[in-house]
């Protein structure tokens, strides 16, 4: 395929007013040494057909209408066609960051009503335009932390969600940050003494699934100066306490859940949402409401002078392109869900994997991994290697879960579980029949 | 008897009208949400930490939110709806059918914790595009993970720390030019580094003397963009390659401009160690209104061992997951922005080699000859010839006229097209940076110019009205000062 | 350097800006067209009847030809952008949820000529539709073929002609009221009858004495339209369909307007023998610019041995195709409009029952709501409680300001909602027929109401500009007259 | 789900305005006799993710994956993705008849270029913005010649797709039209002496797929004083003589090939288009090019005493509602191939039916049923019965083609095969492998 409309006739035509007669002489004062002379190895042009062809064998190799039972972060919810159809709008997915305001009103006010949404589940006044996911969401929060509290020590729960660990880790190697590491005991984080901390990151629920206590963390974080920030599951906002309620600091989630697909992990969208005391040190957009010249209301982004184009080495972070189009996905489906329907998508998740555990517990050889109060996401024991009994599951036409021996090597045989409202009765009965077969044939 | 001058919400095709926000619109109890009754038994399970009342969402209509974000969608330009000759940001033509490669459910409905072998086809679509892509780059190795160049920034100044640590001295400085995008000085901040400006010269490229004397053994490397962000090709780039590696510090390649020389010349062989690339610009993936983007992260040899991890491999019993051996470890969740790596693939498979390169060579072509209709009207500070892009000078117009760059921007959304990136590089004065990219026609480019030229030539006659510009959006020239003196950020920040 | 002036082809957002015809953005060997090579090998085949040359068609590039659909839907009102209360036509929200099952390619992808035992699924959805089509209407069995409203007329017309011809006597004459949509008569025609009119009375319903002084052993039948075209409801619907009975006549019920009596009244249980419902109206499904839509015909007992085969019927052993004894025969090449069914399935499924009775009880609030906020401004012909529309008359704004029906009309396009039906029926002067429907909320139908009484203020203040109304759209009151004078069809008809 | 967005109050608030208490108080007028009373037997309401689960269910009941080789007017073209994008566009979708011009200059402007589209490719000036498919089509354009000649003879080719007859059939008899058949001679229609026609109306190619004679048909249409009528294959009008330079009067055409997916045969959209000397007796509506009152370019539904909602019983048609959205689809398409794109996919499709005639033939038992030129389409003679061959062809995944058998008893064991540019070569030697199995098993 050519994209470009360039006839023969045409390139000659604007070359002869340059007064060049070949495509490679613009490219002449080029180094020679530089310029490429030889053919590269590249594959040939497809048509149209060729090209989907291409795309439908690849796809043909992926398992991905397997019943999803995996969580950590990334769920399968329900995603409403309408918000495909409006998110997918060409106008919104074809423009840029929307800097000139009076041509990009569209994206600007769906950005300040995502903000506004967000700020409404977080219980939190500012929520930017989103960040990349939900682990890289983290980073930002410790880069804010170790700014505004001039501290290099960060206290991150055993239960924070591995790849946000992991994260943040890459980041305090680079920049000779402590992590100290608390323990899990009986599925929640003891939060005990340690030098004092730019800031605590938990999840809430953490990566087993269980509600930790928010006044503990809180005041953990608060005695030793340093910020609450928890890592929270969107999806629970309609049944939780909000972070901003029970005295937060900064709350970032994955936005993946909110109008957006698992799309094998991106794009998606990190949450994060602030005081205003930290206003304006918070990494990346914001959508300001303003007025125009007439008066009339317009849009357009704001504190712009904590940004990398304007304050460059001093910004408050690097972003510049974001999540924006998940943003906008995310803030349609919140209209649709409102207030009730977020609440009773949490609720049909927690009662379900409630359900579930019931149900695995009863597998001879099953027990769970935890015994503390846990919202949609479980981990259970299993007597074989998760690994292979994610293996066998998947020919039974389930994505079992995520196995966490290689994380958890004190949960031997651990399987974490998840569950959201769209799975039926009858694929949760399916899955605990699945998984007793699985083990008796082991 | 209702009061006279209702009107509907929002106008559309009528303009002018602001939108209500959602907030507006909603009703207590109204609702577009639909769920199944709970087909389990519901358990009482008094959890910890649950709320008495859901939060304060809008509750509007499925019709209402579906008029609502469609009246929206019609305020908003775009690239399918006209040129959109932002410079630096390549907004080329996105095709549809790479839209189709991404709404694929095979990909779409993946979850990343699927394993390996369930995802084959995922795996081997980034094994695929990291193979085109070192091609073109002159690169070894690649990772996806950076969603974005920004990300990929940070990435590749992680791996010049990790590469200096394992040679026992960890450098504090890295050295960036002065016209540099805000990206690289902010990247080299939170990566922990010093950054270190470089002047350019009176040709706009790099001063050599002047990076002579930056460099020493305290500098852990160079990030540059070439083409620079003026549009120049950095004529002694061998040489500057040469002084930056005598110390054994890094290059870095920041590949916002790849779309000009895609398949003519390669970061590699101009000695670059790092390249990042933007596949939301020189591989036609759409800007979703600011993002998602995907900004891989392709390196040289010596540099593979550090690269995050896990990267796709090939192996004899199919693709697989791998951990190099001195990773720094994870820069995203999962792996990156998979379904916009996707569709650059796709975009790369229909174009093919021959077709890559034309996207060079078109691209040039459409700079260059823009370039030359407006020359005589606006000042060209640098003589060099431009590739992709280039960038011109209101300097003169505001001097004779009062009109400024910003004027001149807005003056274009009112004929139709959109603004050019103002004001940047800094070095520049009044600067206008123009990069139609190679999907415009002739016709376009030349419409671009014609309007360009009116655009001066209105300055001379009737100034006030190009500084009132643009007469005919739904808004006019936001107040951003009253914005940021008193910030609203959502619904209850009042108004 | 180009001459000043230059602007975009065309400007979205800006308005005003006509856009160039395909044509006009066509450059000679420009191409967006993409095929593999011909992969058998090729053979000199001499066919006869060869063309030399192609068709001239526009050569565009696929970023032009996205970009000039994409600028043309933007000057185009929807449904989707905002409220649509034209009379009649029931331009109510279209859920997204239905494009989604349109869009399934289990469905979309099927050829009609499949087998049915490998197209159980389709065969399903007709079979249910077909169900809750007949329970609605009080009906017996249905077809889908026709895929429109008037061919369900002219199909339910020639149903009346095999009815009558198989007792021995094809009746020359039906019989329609005066305020009937037009394709009545014309299908009346179509079918080779002569169409009798029945004038209304003083209610505007059908004049009982007129129609048992029409009716006589050559009367086919009746075709009516309960509630009719003035939104009333035929009180004497029982005695009409008596009198039509009396000389073995049939009773034809339009469906146009079943919105307003969804599972409230049946027209089977009024005495209709055959009904049409244009699923494009009543079962949300979109209307496409003017099509397509789908005109299902269900039928009483004896009238089901008639229906155009072949029907989808429940066997033992699965769905099968059935031809029905003394089949008319086809009305469409296939199925009907086979996916416009399946989005009407979804809608009804997903309503259900008392959804679907919501339906026709919020429409008529709605409806009957805003007759009530703008009686004391317009004429309200007949005293009759409206259904889910109504019509008003502009006639004392005519004489007492010289502003018409269709000036209002168009004022409302200036204010952001889309005009009423104007001039239907004919039986009332200077007509403006509203229908808000069912899913525009209280307060929209209020702004609807206050839109009316202030164009009716300006009226008084300001005639000349509502009639110059709309003042606010790309374009405004094109010359009908002169198209039809000098008709210009295509690229070729000049301009 | 419920799509009403009234709440109980608003509801009630209304109904106070309007003196009343309860929804059912707005029918209190209606004859008690034709009020329900007791509850309808309808389905119960289901949930968003309930109905796509049940359209996911019955969609599942259906071989829509068969590679397909059934023509006969519905074919499986390549259909870009951009075509489906740009049609789908919600302005399109969700708008009415464009009645008033002022907001619907999108629709109007896109079925003028659809028009000019059609005239393009059928060299017929007149193309209407289309009615319901090529069969009812072909009744318009019998119902216009009868009007246009007074005349109440038809003469059809035995050879013209059968649902196409079976409708002029349906109308015929209603309005007591003689439809005189013509035989099929070595696979073109033989044009033999009847009483003088309305119009003759034959396909070209036929519905066997083989190329008719044009001079013979017009010739024997004008000798008789009746209009000329084709039934033609858009695909094929890039590579073939178009209608109009032929002489013929009406070109009609089953439209689904240009833009639109097979759609179970429906919607699918009937082009028609014809002579400057029958433009006032065309049906179906017209967009014309005019100028506003501001002298801007302008487009307008036009010539609209010709139609229904003016003429009423003296309409030439009672066409209201067409297919527009498939119609602009259309146009799409073919603005998307243009004149070098149409002719590569005729060309193509051609190219393909060819070699897979050859290698059919090839097969034991297996003949070509004319020994005529044929285009994209052939009839080939069976050993068996080609009902049951569709049947062993499906369980090996390709849909076959169209038994002929039933509907020309003197061709037995007939299989109408078709081919396009979207079937690969190695497709057509899988069919003809896989055809040659069954054979040999039968
Ligand atoms: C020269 C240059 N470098 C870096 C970036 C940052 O890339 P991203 O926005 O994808 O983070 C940009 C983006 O505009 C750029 O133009
Ligand atoms: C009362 C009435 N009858 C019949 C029709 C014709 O239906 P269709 O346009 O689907 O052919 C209409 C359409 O507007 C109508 O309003």
């Amino acid at each position: 395929m050519d994209f470009t409309p360039h006839t023969d006739a045409e390139v000659a035509r604007m070359l002869e007013r340059l007064g060049m007669t070949e495509p490679s002489d613009l490219f002449a004062h080029l180094p020679a040494e530089v310029r490429v002379t030889g053919a590269l190895d590249l594959p040939a042009p497809l048509s149209e057909l060729e090209v989907m062809a291409h795309v439908d064998a690849l796809a043909a190799l992926n398992a991905a209408d397997l019943v999803c039972f995996a969580g950590g972060g990334i769920y399968d919810h329900h995603l409403p066609p309408v918000v495909r159809a409006l998110t997918l709008r060409p106008e919104f997915v074809t423009s840029y960051t929307p800097y000139q305001s009076e041509v990009a009103q569209g994206v600007l006010q769906a950005l300040f009503e995502y903000q506004s949404m967000i700020s409404a589940i977080t219980g939190l006044p500012v929520a930017n335009a989103s960040l990349y996911d939900g682990p890289t969401s983290g980073l930002e929060a410790v880069n804010l932390a170790v700014a505004a509290t001039r501290r290099t020590t960060v206290w991150v729960s055993r239960a924070l969600n591995p790849h946000t660990r992991a994260v943040i880790d890459t980041f305090a190697a680079a920049r000779d940050l402590t992590v100290v590491e608390h323990p899990v005991v009986g599925g929640r984080t003891a939060w005990t003494e340690a030098d004092p901390p730019a800031a605590i990151v938990f999840g809430q629920p953490n990566f087993l699934g269980v509600i930790e206590d928010y006044d503990a963390a809180v005041a953990a974080a608060h005695e030793a100066g340093g910020l609450a920030v928890a890592d929270v599951d969107p999806m629970l906002l309609g049944i939780l306490r909000s972070p901003g309620s029970a005295g937060c600091d900064i709350a970032f989630a994955e936005g993946q859940p909110l109008g957006n697909p698992m799309s094998f992990g991106g794009p998606v969208l990190g949450v994060f949402a602030t005081t205003a005391a930290l206003m304006r040190r918070i990494p990346g957009r914001l959508s300001g409401a303003t007025v125009d010249r007439e008066g009339r209301r317009a849009y357009t982004l704001t504190l712009r002078t904590r940004e990398q184009d304007i304050r460059r080495e001093k910004a408050s972070s690097n972003i510049c392109t974001n999540q924006t189009l998940n943003a906008i996905g995310a803030a349609v489906h919140l209209a649709w869900l409102g207030p009730d329907g977020l609440a009773e998508v949490g609720r049909q998740s927690v009662q379900k994997a409630h359900y579930l555990a019931k149900r695995l517990e009863q597998i001879a050889g099953v027990r769970l991994a935890v015994d503390a109060a846990f919202a949609r996401e479980f981990p259970v024991l299993l007597p074989i290697d998760p690994g292979e009994v994610v293996d066998a599951m998947a020919e039974r036409g389930f994505l079992a879960g995520i196995p966490l021996s290689d994380r958890y090597p004190e949960l031997p045989g651990g399987l974490l579980v998840a569950a959201t409202e769209k799975r039926t009765r009858a694929e949760l009965d399916a899955y605990a029949d699945a998984l007793e077969e699985v083990i008796a044939d082991a | 008897m209702p009061e006279p001058g209702g009107r509907a919400l929002s106008s559309p095709l009528v303009g002018g009208e602001p939108e209500p926000t959602l907030a507006e619109l909603s009703a207590p109890g109204r609702r577009a949400w639909s769920l199944p009754e709970l087909d389990v038994p519901a358990r009482e399970l008094d959890l910890p930490e649950t709320a008495d009342t859901p939060p304060a969402l809008p509750e509007v209509s499925e019709r209402d939110l579906v008029a609502h974000f469609t009246r929206l969608a019609h305020r908003n330009f775009a690239v399918d709806l006209g040129a959109y000759p932002l410079g630096s940001c390549t907004m080329k033509y996105n095709p549809k059918v790479c839209d189709w490669a991404a709404e694929h459910s095979g990909f779409r409905d993946l979850h990343p914790s699927t394993p390996a072998h369930l995802t084959q086809g995922a795996l081997a679509v980034i094994v695929e595009a990291e193979k085109i892509l070192c091609e073109l780059t002159g690169m070894r190795r690649a990772t996806f993970q950076p969603p974005a160049g920004a990300a990929g920034e940070l990435t590749g100044l992680l791996l010049m720390r990790a590469y200096h640590g394992a040679r026992g001295h960890v450098r504090r400085k890295v050295l960036i030019p002065d016209a540099a995008h805000g990206t690289n000085p902010a990247s080299v901040t939170l990566a922990g580094y010093e950054a270190v400006q470089i002047p350019s010269n009176a040709k706009g490229m790099v001063d050599i003397e002047a990076l002579r004397g930056a460099v020493d053994e305290d500098v852990a490397g160079l990030m540059l963009t070439n083409p620079n962000t003026l549009g120049l090709f950095e004529e002694d780039i061998v040489e500057i390659a040469a002084i930056v590696h005598e110390v054994d510090g890094l290059l870095y390649y920041d590949g916002a401009n790849l779309n000009a020389i895609l398949g003519v010349a390669r970061p590699g062989d101009m000695g670059f160690d790092i390249v990042h690339s933007n596949l939301h610009k020189t591989f036609a993936t759409p800007h979703g209104g600011g993002g998602p983007g995907s900004g891989p992260v392709a390196v040289v040899d010596r540099l593979v061992e550090y690269l995050p991890g896990p990267l796709a491999s090939k192996a004899d019993d199919g693709y697989v997951w791998e951990q190099p051996a001195s990773s720094i470890g994870r820069v995203h969740g999962n792996h990156g922005n998979f379904l916009v790596v996707l569709r650059a693939l796709t975009y790369m498979r229909a174009l093919g080699g021959p077709g890559l390169r034309r996207v060079a060579e078109r691209s040039v072509l459409n700079a260059r000859y823009l370039e030359h209709l407006v020359a005589d009207t606006y000042d060209i500070p640098y003589d060099a010839p431009c590739m992709h892009e280039f960038v011109a000078s209101a300097g003169r117009l505001k001097r004779e006229t009062g009109v400024r760059a910003m004027d001149v921007a807005k003056s274009l959304l009112d004929l139709g097209f959109h603004a050019p990136t103002v004001y940047f590089p800094l070095v520049v004065d009044e600067a206008l940076m123009i990069e139609p990219t190679e999907t415009e026609s002739v016709e376009t480019v030349e419409a671009i110019a014609a309007a360009l030229v009116a655009i001066a030539a209105d300055a001379a006659t009737d100034p006030e009205s190009v500084q009132d510009a643009p007469h005919a959006t739904p808004v006019s020239r936001p107040d951003d000062a009253l914005a940021a003196r008193r910030p609203v950020l959502n619904w209850e920040g009042g108004e």
